[in-house]
C-alpha cells in the first residue's frame, strides 16, 4: 500500500486518518454522495478531538459517532438524522451536554458558502433565511442591503467556508489519483473549497478517467487529492450509490447499543477498534 | 361511494393542489407527497415534472444535491412540501427543537433542511403533517427555522398556500397571515379539528368536506401511480397498496 | 420534425430561430464547448435585431457574423477572437460605429455573473478587478466593502445575468430532451441561468442518458430546455469538441471576404442565405 | 557551448523562472509558455501540475472553462502568463484597445480574457511579450484592461514577478513599482533594450546576460518537451524543432 497513483500517495485507513490534525475543519457529505465510514473509524481510533464537521448539507451516523467518541468541537449542518433507522442518540447526548458548538443552517447555505470557499471569493449571498431563529444564531452571517436594489431588500452573506480537509467515499480511483464522483457534484464543490481532500474508494482501477468525455464528465481531478486509501465496503454500514444498500440489520444493532454512552463504548470495542485489522 | 384509505384521501387532495405546476419536487422521506406529485403528472397531460428524491426514475437531476435548491432560486420549482416538529398560526415552522434553551432543547429534531430557503423560494409550499394534535399545531413555535410571510417587503415569491393534516386542509391567507379551514376530511369534524389545533384560525360557518377521489382516480392511483413510488417507497407501498405488492411479487 | 423529445420540442432550424424575439437577451458559449454556428445563420435570415450577446466567457466567428449582420444591440465579453483565423472585421467595425453597447468584462467576471443567476442569487462578489479600466466602463457594477473584514477591504459585486436564452450545440440529444455536454459545465450554468435553452445536435439518439450513472454526469437534463433541432455539423466552421475540426479553408475564405461590409454581404448570400434549404 | 534558437532561449529561460511551482497553467495561444511550463514539470521530480490549455494529454481539469479561474482563486495556481497589446512601466496591461476614445478605440484587440482576475490572484504571473518595441512597451497604457500590483491595500495575492520580451528579461520590483532589468539575451545589448523600451526601468552598471541552457536542457526540450507540446501547437513544432517534426511523421 505505498505505491503513488502520479502525485496522489496512496496510504492505510489509520495512516490516511492521521493526516488529520485535532482542531481540523472537515467537510463531509451526505449519505446518498457517498461517506468514508471506515475511514471514520480510523479517526475514533486515533483519537481526534476538537474536530469542526461542515457537513455538505447534511450528515447522519458518521457525525453521530464522531459525536459519540468525543471528536468533535462544531458541527455546521442542515441536519443530523439516521433516517428511517433511528434516533441520533450519541450526537443529541453530545448536544445537550454542550461538548460542541452547533451551527445550525440551511442546505443551500452550506452549499452556497462551500462553492464561495472553492471560487476563492470571500462571502455568497443568498435568498431566505431572513425572520429566521437559523440566522440569528449564526453570528458569522450578516445581512446587507441588497446594493442593486432600488428599495429596500436585505440579503444574507454567508462567509466562505475553506475546510482543511474533504473527507469522501467514492466508488474508485484511476491509476492517476483521479476520482470518479459521477454527478455528485457537491464532492467537486467541497474539494475545491478543501485545502486537500483525503479519499477512500472501493478499489484503485487501472484506467484514465481522462481519456473519454464521457468518463472524465464524472471525474474529481487529482490535483485536488491530498491521499487516498483502498477501503472496500468503505462506506459501510451506509448504502453507497446504487452499488450497496444500507446494513440495515447492524443499523437497528447500532440504534440499540448506541442508546447509552456505554452502549456506544461496547459498539466501538466491537466494531471501531476491533475492526482495526480486517480494515 | 367507493370506499378509500387515509393515505389514498391525502394524496389525491395534494394531486388537486398541484394542477397546473410545471415543475414539482419532493424530499426525503415523503411517500404520501411522492404519491401525489406523481399523481398530478399522471393528470398533467405531459405538463408536468416530477423529481422524486431518492427515485432513480423519477429523478432528472445531474447537478448535485444543489440543483433542487438552484431550481427553486431560479423560479423553475413550483411546489415543494415541508413538514414540522411545530408549525404555528402564522405558519411558523420548526425543524430544530423544542423545550430549554437553544441550541440545548429538551427535544431535538434532525434540522431545518432546505426549509430555511426553500420556503421563501418556492411559490406554492404545502404544508404536510399527518400528526393533527396541539403538540405539533402550536401557538408559537419555540425555534423559527423557516418564518411564515410576514408581508414586510422581504423577497418572497415563495410560501405556504396551506396545512394538509389527517384531519383537514387549513388553506394559508397571507394578508391576514392567518390559516382558514377549508375543508375537513370525512369522519372528522370542525370541532374535532379544533380541539386538536393549538393556534387560532379562521373557520366560515359551515366548512365543507374534503372532496373525496372518484373511481378513475382511486384506479390510476392504485395501479400505475402505487407501481411508481414503490420504486422508492416499497414498504409504504406493501403497507397502503397491500395488492398491487401482492400482485408484483 | 415535428415530434417532441419528452416535453421538448423539435424544431427546424428556422422555426428555433424564430422563438427569439428582437431585444432578446442571449447566451452563448465559447469555440471549446460547442457553437450553434447554424443557429446563428438561421438567426441572421430571421433578420434579429438589437440582440444582447453574453459571452460565456468568449466568443468568436459567431459575435462576428451577427456584428456584420446587423443583429446586435449589446455584447458582454471577455474578448472576441478569431484566433490564428484572423482579425474580426465586421465586428470591430460595427464597433468603431457605435453599432451595439459595448460591456468588456474578465472571463471569471462572466462565469459569475452567470452562476449567479443560475442560483438565484442577485449578485456575486470577484477578486481582481480593482484599477482596472474594465470596472470603469462597467457602472452595472459595484464596489462594496467585505462586510467580513476588519480591514478595508473593497469587492467587486457583480449583478446576476439571467438571460432569455442560452443558446448552444452539442453532440446530441436523447430520446427525452436531455443534452450530452461532457465536461463543458458553461453549459450547465447558461442553461440554469437563462428561462430557456434553445439547443442544435448532430443528431438525436434513442438512448437515456440518464440511464447510467456515468453518461448522467455528463448530462444537461431536459427541465432547461426550450426547443432542440438537429443540425449535423451544426458548428461548422467552428470545431465541435474532438469529433470535428474548425474548416481552416473556409474560415480562411470568411476571412478574405468579411475585410470589407460587401464583402460580408456576399458571404452571407452565398453561406447564409442560401444554405437555408441544406439547413 | 551548444547553438539554440531565440525560442528555445524563451522557453528555457520560463521553465527556471517556474521552479519550484506545483501547479502551472497556460492560455490560449501560447506555444512557448506551454513548452517552458512542461519543461520544468519534466525538471521537477513530478511534483509539478501543468495545465495546458487545448492540450488533451495535458489538460486534466473536469469542471468546465471556469475551473482555471477557481483554481486561482482557491490559491491553487502558482503560475501563469500574461500578454499585453501595451505593457507599461508600473505593470499596467492593456488587452482592450489602444488610441481613440474607448470603446471607439483605433485599434482593438479580442480583449481582457481572463486577466483582470488572474493577473491579481496569481501569485507567479509572467509577462510575455515576444515583440520588444516601444509600440509594445509603452509609459502608460491607453486602457487598463489589469492593473499594476499598487501597494494600496488591495486583497492581491498575486501579480508579476517580470516580463520576458525576445530581447530581455525584466524583473519587477513590487515596492518601487519598476521593472528591472535583470538579465539581457545573448546577442542582445542594454542599449538595445533602452532604444526598444517605452517605459524608465531601473538598470545595474552591469546587466548580466541571460543564462543560457545546457546541452541536456536542450536534449530534453528537443526529444521529450517538444513531442509533448506539438499534440497542442503542430505548427509551432514544425517550425522551431523541424528534426523532431520530419522524425515524427
Amino acid at each position: 500500500m505505498t505505491r503513488d497513483l502520479g502525485q496522489v500517495p496512496v496510504h492505510g485507513l489509520d495512516q490516511l486518518a492521521a493526516q488529520i490534525p485535532n482542531g481540523a475543519k472537515i467537510a463531509v457529505p451526505p449519505d446518498y454522495s457517498g461517506v468514508a465510514m471506515a475511514l471514520t473509524r480510523a479517526m475514533i481510533r486515533c483519537g481526534l478531538r476538537d474536530l469542526h464537521v461542515v457537513c455538505v448539507p447534511v450528515s447522519g451516523l458518521q457525525v453521530e459517532m464522531l459525536a459519540g467518541a468525543g471528536c468533535l468541537g462544531a458541527v455546521e449542518t442542515s441536519a443530523i438524522t439516521l433516517g428511517e433507522y433511528g434516533t441520533a442518540y450519541r450526537f443529541q447526548a453530545a448536544l445537550k451536554a454542550g461538548a460542541f458548538r452547533m451551527m445550525d443552517a440551511t442546505c443551500p447555505a452550506v452549499h452556497a458558502a462551500i462553492q464561495a470557499g472553492g471560487k476563492g471569493i470571500p462571502f455568497m449571498p443568498l435568498r431566505g433565511l431572513l425572520g429566521t431563529d437559523l440566522l440569528k444564531n449564526r453570528p458569522d452571517w450578516t445581512v446587507i442591503d441588497n446594493p442593486f436594489s432600488k428599495d429596500e431588500d436585505p440579503v444574507v452573506l454567508l462567509p466562505a467556508i475553506r475546510p482543511d480537509f474533504a473527507i469522501f467515499h467514492a466508488p474508485f480511483a484511476d491509476r492517476n489519483g483521479n476520482i470518479f464522483i459521477g454527478r455528485r457534484r457537491e464532492l467537486v464543490a467541497m474539494a475545491h473549497a478543501a485545502t486537500q481532500s483525503l479519499v477512500t474508494v472501493e478499489e484503485i482501477r487501472d484506467v484514465d478517467l481522462l481519456a473519454s468525455e464521457e468518463s472524465a464528465a464524472g471525474t474529481l481531478t487529482a490535483a485536488y487529492i491530498g491521499g487516498i486509501a483502498e477501503a472496500p465496503r468503505g462506506a459501510w454500514p451506509i448504502k453507497l450509490w446504487d452499488i450497496y444498500e444500507y446494513d440495515e440489520d447492524h443499523l437497528k444493532l447500532y440504534g440499540e447499543m448506541a442508546r447509552t454512552a456505554e452502549g456506544f463504548a461496547g459498539y466501538c470495542d466491537r466494531f471501531v477498534q476491533d475492526q482495526k485489522a480486517a480494515e | 361511494m367507493t370506499s378509500f384509505s387515509r393515505q389514498e384521501l391525502l394524496i389525491t387532495t395534494i394531486a388537486r393542489l398541484l394542477q397546473g405546476c410545471r415543475l414539482v419536487a419532493t424530499g426525503a422521506s415523503s411517500p404520501i407527497p411522492g404519491a401525489g406529485a406523481l399523481l398530478a403528472r399522471a393528470q398533467s397531460n405531459g405538463r408536468m415534472r416530477v423529481n422524486v428524491l431518492g427515485s432513480v426514475r423519477n429523478d432528472f437531476l445531474c447537478d448535485g444535491g444543489v440543483e433542487l435548491f438552484d431550481l427553486a432560486g431560479q423560479g423553475r420549482l413550483d411546489a415543494f412540501f415541508l413538514g414540522g416538529g411545530q408549525i404555528d398560526g402564522e405558519a411558523n415552522i420548526n425543524l430544530v427543537g423544542a423545550g430549554g434553551e437553544y441550541p440545548q432543547t429538551a427535544v431535538r429534531w434532525p434540522g431545518s433542511f432546505g426549509s430555511g430557503y426553500l420556503y421563501y423560494l418556492v411559490p406554492r409550499v404545502i404544508l404536510f403533517r399527518e400528526e393533527h394534535t396541539r403538540r405539533v399545531l402550536v401557538q408559537t413555535v419555540d425555534f423559527i427555522s423557516s418564518a411564515g410571510p410576514k408581508n414586510d417587503g422581504t423577497y418572497r415569491p415563495g410560501g405556504p398556500i396551506g396545512l394538509l393534516t389527517n384531519l383537514c386542509w387549513f388553506a394559508f391567507d397571507r394578508d391576514k397571515r392567518r390559516f382558514r379551514l377549508d375543508s375537513v376530511h370525512p369522519g372528522h369534524t370542525v370541532e374535532e379539528v379544533r380541539d386538536n389545533t393549538g393556534f387560532e384560525f379562521d373557520c366560515a360557518d359551515e366548512v365543507p368536506s374534503t372532496a373525496v377521489p372518484d373511481a378513475a382516480t382511486l384506479t390510476l392511483l392504485r395501479t400505475r401511480i402505487a407501481a411508481e413510488i414503490a420504486e422508492t417507497y416499497p414498504r409504504f407501498v406493501a403497507q397502503v397498496f397491500p395488492d398491487l405488492a401482492a400482485a408484483g411479487e
